[in-house]
């Protein structure tokens, strides 16, 4: 059975093109998304999907090899630990200034402002784990799925 | 009744625990050291259950409690004399039958003798814990250890004949154990305790339907144990353990375990005045007797010594039960003293067909023509403990069985009487005729000649064959079994 | 530290552990066991000092996450009901995980191990919180974060453990689902997501039919997390093809705690009236449960895979717990909880034992067990005593759960029920002496010579110490159990029961 | 075809008890009246978040939110372990 | 009966959802249709979520202070949120849970080289 890391690439200027416009205006757009989450529609969650995809459509685009040369592996993991070590760190903080887990209102001890204000900095805070996590997570499924996990972790170290 | 508290039943029963882990630590590595476990696990648990004997004597009770089990339900130890009597009997017995079994396992070279000499100690424990429980579930306890322990020694000689026996015990006596769960929990549901108390706990409450039920169940359940006649079938068949096992274990702690927990229910837990009120107890008195007869007649058949000697335990069992259940001074007393004496006269008899089986390797009746000649001490003693089984005077058994026939007389259940008397024929027709081949009649195959057993073994067999003559003269020898059961007698407030 | 914050840190302390582990593994393996061990023995002390802290003040702890008070925001709730489970599940995830390492090592290629310790503090994450949370639907989301674990750890197995963990997968999305459409008909009837406020404002409508429904719903859910009879077809498969290191934490673990949600839902959420009087759901869940041991304990003799008779005997255990519940007494209810206890160690115990022999012998069928107790004394040792515990042999802690559980189907007057467990336990008597026969007393002609085992010195296990240590500290729990049952009863158990009953 | 039998039975129950649910979109149901009015009422001055779904999301119940990412960081693992050199893993599944 | 259809219509809509996706999981012999009838099974539990917090008349609840602070809010005039979040929640299990489906099904696909579940089955036997 031959690699398939090598099968899915798909030669098309015109997709390749476009794809390579709208690229950087999906990740603002999600990033818009994931920062006016506290005023409208949006979120974490949301704009994690959103910066997934885009990284997904490069994927398809060009192939899982440059999608995989932009984001490696290692970041891929990385990521995927730190956003909800963010979120629950986010958390433990505010045990250790003697409030309950996850009240961001404790935060006044180091941040200059109001309870209040303190609450909206920590969600904050979450908001960007969850993004940072749904973006790793979902790009690793996505490229475990496609390639029948056999791209990264191959017997001979990382590959690029 | 003033109430003594000593540790001394906790280390009666802990010897033979500790006898048991040394036993297993020293494994086959120094077979002397393992024996020499066992003796000193023995000697240890017969001398702490004697220490017991001069309080009871005096009419109090030794209690003992540990950890709380069950609401006020403590893993308790309660030695009254009725205990006593058990426990003496099984720990004594055990310091001979482990001399005679030493001998026994060497001179036959037996394989896995830690496992026997370990589960042997175990079943021990279980044996006298049974005697000295203090309540129901401590009992309940001791009972499952005694069971599961013995099953090894059944079938230590792993052919398929042993597994099959040793599944029959273990489907009859796991049954039994599920049927006295059940009855326990009836028991406590009703009455709220489980302590024993003499005359019972269970007067005045409950319908008489759920008691009939509860006694029924214990029936079957201790019944098992005691082989009571429908329930016996694991008897016989357990005899293809090894002589030793089926000496103390078959003749003496696990069934007379049996009987002992059948009396415990009978008497300490209904107590006679309600049991006369239920009328299952009639029925329970003819299914008994019924037991009696037709073990003794079964046992003229058998051709192989031990099943004819398991038959007669069977029915001699049944016999100690049927006094108990007539339900008066006399019958109880004797009942009590035959668990003793038929002890002491049963383990001779298994010891002498060991003897014998050791040194010409017969099993069968038939082949033991002429015998005596070669093992005149075997033999003596066999006859000796035979006549006691009887009840021919020079010998224990018959204080017993006359205690009995008097409370048989005493409750103008004339008929009952008539079974003692006619079980004691069968009894004379299938043992006499062993002890007159043996002595009298020439045997007809050339066979080679032999002597008697090694020391370890005919010195055992030749005490317990004294022993069963010795009580004939003065019963209060050492154990004061006589006055123990004058005790129980009193206890149960019928007086002397 | 005073014990004020414990109930957030005993299940956070694995979700970071877990971020961790995934990180550092990634670099480095090494660090991923110690990590681990770390984690789980700080929950081991976080269950401590709750069960202390507990006992000192007789009445529950409660927890307001983010500080928002009960029904606006999660709460975590202490009380003597789960605090014993939290103890129990911390004990047995430690020795479990220590079990695994060697175990692990043989069954998972080196790369994925870190993933592994990952999934594994994922699901004891899951079960802890699973066990204190306060919020019916903080418990949907931690029961899937164990389903997941699971789904993925029992994948790992042996041939055919994929296609197994799928179809658990199917059941354990319908359960859930269920589980959670039941938690939708309680919030539109009250509007409410709080187990104690639930249980204010329930009584008022448990006329309506739209309540009902969303009971049966909540039951249907948790009896298919449980594995009870009818919907446990998912348990045998997924349990047995399961690596051994993976099903010693799963099996003991996930089904009770399922059974623990059953008890809470019905104690916490409805009140006895409820559920025995008002409709009758106890004597169906107890003859459901009553079949479904039968059926179990029939199964389990008919099977020669000693792991998969151990699964089937998990549910039958189940159905114990279940019958406990529907006598609805006292008595029962004590006797469920204990043997909710009981059986979460009885069953660890004997999956280390199993997952031994299999590395050893390379073998489950129990008629090729033969004279395994020469060269695995002490774990055949320990599988005795599991096996006794499980029948109920006294003084082992099976004994007094099933003592518990006859008596309260005495009460109940329930003669069927007391049947069931006494027949049961009988064929649990068959189902073990069978093997023990075949290990200890195997037929003459499988031996080579006559004496050929004749005094043979005793040599202690030829398997690594990191699996036959947990074992043998499993058996001496078993042990403990038993002795100090009625301590566990008077301190946690009878207090745990409302005192309605 | 019990399948369906079991399915429709089902249904028909669901249908049944759906009967006593509050009118579709009725503001004063229970589900709208109890706890949900504190998160629109307060959720300006209490977090200063004016989107009440961010605020009940990742404030109020921040906690099962801190599960929910939990569970895709466990979904990307169990996927990680399973796919992850499944065809240099020796023992086949 | 027509006053329970019209104003409980998107219950109805729901529990004819949840059966066309329960007895595609219980039925179908496919196992990616089975994973299908998954996915319609946990989205119409959603939706059924979702038209609990519907308000008639009422708007996103995104509050409109006008810079004004503290003025009084009134909660009939925005949807409840509260099940939007737990939906949130639920969508994200929904997506992990098909993702590991998903990966499950390569596996079982690569093993057996098919799909269906009886085929698997008698692949299994042997």
């Amino acid at each position: 059975m031959v690699r398939i890391l090598d099968d899915i690439i798909l030669d098309d200027s015109i997709i390749r093109t476009c794809s390579r416009i709208m690229l950087p205006f999906i990740q603002i757009y999600s990033l818009y998304v994931f920062v006016h989450g506290h005023s409208s529609p949006g979120g974490g969650f949301q704009g994690g999907c959103i910066m997934a995809a885009s990284f997904i459509l490069l994927a398809v685009a060009f192939s899982i090899r440059e999608a995989k040369r932009r984001f490696k592996e290692k970041y891929i993991v990385i990521f995927c630990s730190l956003g909800v070590f963010i979120y629950a760190g986010t958390g433990a903080v505010a045990v250790f200034f003697s409030g309950n887990f996850l009240d961001y209102s404790t935060w006044t001890h180091i941040l200059p402002t109001t309870p209040v204000m303190a609450r909206y900095y920590g969600m904050a805070m979450i908001e960007l784990g969850v993004q940072i996590t749904v973006m790793a997570v979902i790009i690793s499924i996505f490229m475990d799925l496609v390639t029948k996990g056999d791209h990264g972790e191959a017997p001979d170290g990382e590959d690029d | 009744m003033a109430t003594v508290y000593s540790p001394l039943p906790l280390y009666a029963v802990l010897a033979p625990l500790s006898g048991a882990v040394l036993i297993l630590v020293t494994g086959n590595k120094r077979p002397n050291l393992r024996e020499a476990w066992t003796l000193l696990a023995a000697l240890a648990q017969c001398t702490f259950v004697y220490a017991m004997l001069s309080p009871v004597l005096r009419g109090s009770v030794i209690e003992y409690s540990l950890v709380t089990i069950y609401r006020d339900t403590a893993f308790m130890f309660r030695v009254d004399a009725f205990g006593m009597v058990f426990a003496l009997l099984s720990s004594f017995l055990w310091v001979i039958v482990s001399i005679y079994s030493i001998g026994y396992m060497r001179s036959l070279q037996e394989h896995a003798q830690t496992r026997y000499f370990c589960c042997f100690a175990l079943a021990l424990m279980g044996a006298v814990g049974v005697a000295l429980a203090g309540n129901l579930l401590t009992l309940f306890m001791f009972y499952e250890i005694l069971t599961i322990s013995t099953f090894p020694l059944v079938v230590h000689k792993e052919t398929p004949e042993a597994m099959k026996a040793g599944q029959k015990y273990l489907i009859y006596l796991m049954t039994g154990a599920v049927f006295i769960l059940f009855s326990m929990g009836c028991v406590y549901y009703i009455s709220g305790t489980m302590d024993f108390a003499a005359g019972g706990i269970l007067t005045g409450k409950g319908s008489p339907q759920i008691l009939k039920v509860i006694l029924v169940c214990f029936m079957i359940g201790f019944g098992s144990k005691a082989a009571l006649m429908p329930l016996h079938e694991w008897l016989p068949s357990a005899m293809v353990a090894l002589t030793p096992v089926s000496a103390l274990l078959h003749a003496v702690a696990v069934v007379k375990a049996g009987v002992f927990c059948v009396l415990r229910v009978i008497l300490y837990v209904f107590g006679p005045a309600l049991l006369k009120q239920l009328n299952v107890w009639a029925a329970l008195l003819y299914i008994v007797s019924f037991t009696v007869i037709a073990a003794n007649i079964i046992a003229l058949t058998q051709d192989n010594l031990k099943r004819r000697l398991a038959f007669s335990t069977i029915s001699s069992l049944a016999m100690i039960i049927l006094g108990a259940c007539l339900l008066n001074a006399d019958s109880t007393r004797g009942a009590i003293l035959y668990i003793p004496f038929h002890g002491f006269m049963k383990i001779t008899l298994f010891m002498c067909s060991g003897a014998i089986f050791l040194k010409t390797g017969k099993k069968l009746v038939s082949e033991l023509d002429g015998i005596g000649r070669q093992m005149p001490l075997t033999m003596a003693a066999f006859s000796i403990a035979a006549a006691g089984l009887v009840g021919i005077p020079p010998a224990c058994g018959f204080i017993s069985k006359w205690y009995l026939c008097i409370g048989a007389y005493q409750s103008h259940e004339t008929w009952f009487l008539v079974v003692f008397l006619i079980s004691s024929l069968l009894d004379a027709a299938y043992l006499f005729p062993i002890v007159y081949n043996a002595f009298f009649k020439k045997s007809d195959s050339e066979q080679p000649l032999v002597s008697e057993a090694p020391l370890l073994i005919v010195i055992p067999l030749a005490l317990t064959a004294l022993f069963s003559i010795l009580f004939f003269f003065s019963p209060d020898l050492i154990f004061n079994f006589y006055n123990l059961a004058g005790c129980v007698v009193y206890s149960l407030a019928w007086g002397i | 530290m005073t014990t004020v914050h414990f109930p957030a840190l005993i299940v956070v302390t694995p979700l970071i552990a877990s971020f961790i582990v995934f990180a550092v593994g990634w670099f480095d393996r090494r660090y991923c066991f110690p990590l681990v061990i770390g984690a789980l023995t700080a929950c081991l002390i976080f269950a401590a000092g709750l069960a202390a802290a507990v006992l000192d003040n007789g009445n529950p702890l409660h927890y307001h996450l983010g500080s928002w008070p009960p029904p606006w925001g999660i709460e975590y709730v202490v009380d003597h009901l789960n605090v014993l489970i939290l103890l129990a599940i911390a004990v047995i995830a430690l020795l479990s995980a220590i079990y695994s390492r060697s175990m692990a090592a043989r069954e998972f290629p080196q790369a994925k191990l870190p993933q592994l310790y990952t999934l594994y503090l994922l699901q004891v994450t899951g079960l802890f919180g699973i066990t204190i949370t306060g919020d019916v639907f903080n418990l949907y989301v931690l029961l899937e974060i164990a389903s997941f674990s699971a789904y993925a750890m029992i994948a790992m197995g042996e041939r055919g453990a994929a296609f197994a963990a799928f179809r658990y997968m199917i059941f354990g999305t319908i359960g859930a689902c269920s589980y959670m459409l039941g938690v939708g008909y309680l919030y539109i009837l009250t509007g409410s997501l709080n187990m104690a406020d639930l249980n204010q404002l329930l009584p008022a409508l448990y006329q309506s039919k739209a309540l009902l429904a969303g009971f049966s719903l909540l039951l249907v859910g948790i009896a298919i997390k449980m594995a009870l009879f009818p919907v446990h077809t998912w348990l045998p498969d997924s349990y047995t093809l399961a690596p051994s290191s993976v099903s010693v934490l799963l099996a003991p673990l996930s089904t009770k705690v399922g059974a623990y949600v059953l008890i809470r839902i019905l104690l916490s959420v409805f009140n006895a009236p409820f559920y025995t009087s008002l409709y009758p759901a106890a004597p169906v869940l107890g003859w459901i449960a009553a079949a479904g041991v039968l059926f179990a304990a029939f199964l389990a003799i008919a099977q020669s895979d000693l792991k998969r008779m151990l699964c089937y005997l998990i549910v039958c255990e189940i159905g114990y717990i279940v019958i406990g519940v529907s006598s609805s007494n006292r008595l029962g209810l004590t006797g469920a909880l204990l043997h909710l206890v009981n059986d979460m160690f009885m069953m660890a115990c004997l999956f280390a034992v199993t997952g031994i022999i299999y590395a050893h012998a390379r073998t489950r069928n129990i008629y090729e067990l033969r004279n395994l107790h020469r060269t695995l004394p002490l774990t055949m040792a320990v599988f005795v005593t599991g096996a006794l515990a499980v029948i109920g042999v006294p003084p082992l802690c099976g004994f007094f759960s099933k003592w518990y559980l006859v008596l309260g189907a005495i009460q109940a007057q329930q003669w069927f029920f007391v049947f069931v467990i006494l027949m049961s336990s009988l064929l649990n008597t068959v189902l073990f002496f069978r093997i023990i026969e075949q290990v200890y007393f195997p037929p003459r002609e499988s031996i080579p010579a006559e004496h050929a085992h004749h005094d043979t010195p005793f040599r202690l296990d030829p398997v690594p110490m990191g699996e036959l240590i947990p074992a043998a500290c499993l058996a001496c729990f078993l042990i403990l159990l038993g002795f100090f049952s009625n301590m566990l009863i008077t301190r946690f158990i009878s207090r745990a029961i409302p005192g309605t009953f | 075809m019990l399948a369906l039998f079991i399915t429709m039975i089902a249904g028909a129950l669901l249908v049944y008890s759906a009967e006593e649910f509050p009118r579709w979109g009725d503001p004063q149901q229970p589900a709208s009246i109890h706890v949900s009015q504190r998160y629109i009422e307060k959720t300006v001055e209490e977090t200063g978040v004016p989107n009440a779904v961010t605020s009940v999301l990742a404030d109020y119940r921040g906690y099962d939110t801190m599960f929910e990412t939990s569970v895709i960081f466990s979904a990307g693992v169990a996927v990680m372990m399973l796919l992850r050199g499944m065809r240099h893993g020796k023992n086949p599944r | 009966m027509i006053e329970y259809l019209v104003t409980k219509h998107s219950y109805w809509f729901y529990i004819i959802l949840i059966m066309m996706g329960f007895y595609g999981m219980m039925v179908k012999n496919n196992l990616m249709k089975k994973l299908i009838g998954m996915n319609i099974f946990q989205w119409s539990i959603i939706l059924f979520f979702i038209s609990i917090g519907a308000k008639k008349g009422a708007t996103i609840p995104i509050i409109e202070t006008h810079g004004v602070l503290n003025q009084a809010v009134r909660a009939a005039d925005y949807i409840n949120p509260l099940p939007h979040v737990l939906m949130l929640t639920a969508i994200v299990v929904g997506v992990a849970t098909t993702g590991i489906a998903l990966a499950l099904l390569i596996i079982i696909y690569q093993n057996y080289g098919t799909l269906e579940e009886d085929e698997i089955i008698e692949a299994l036997k042997k």
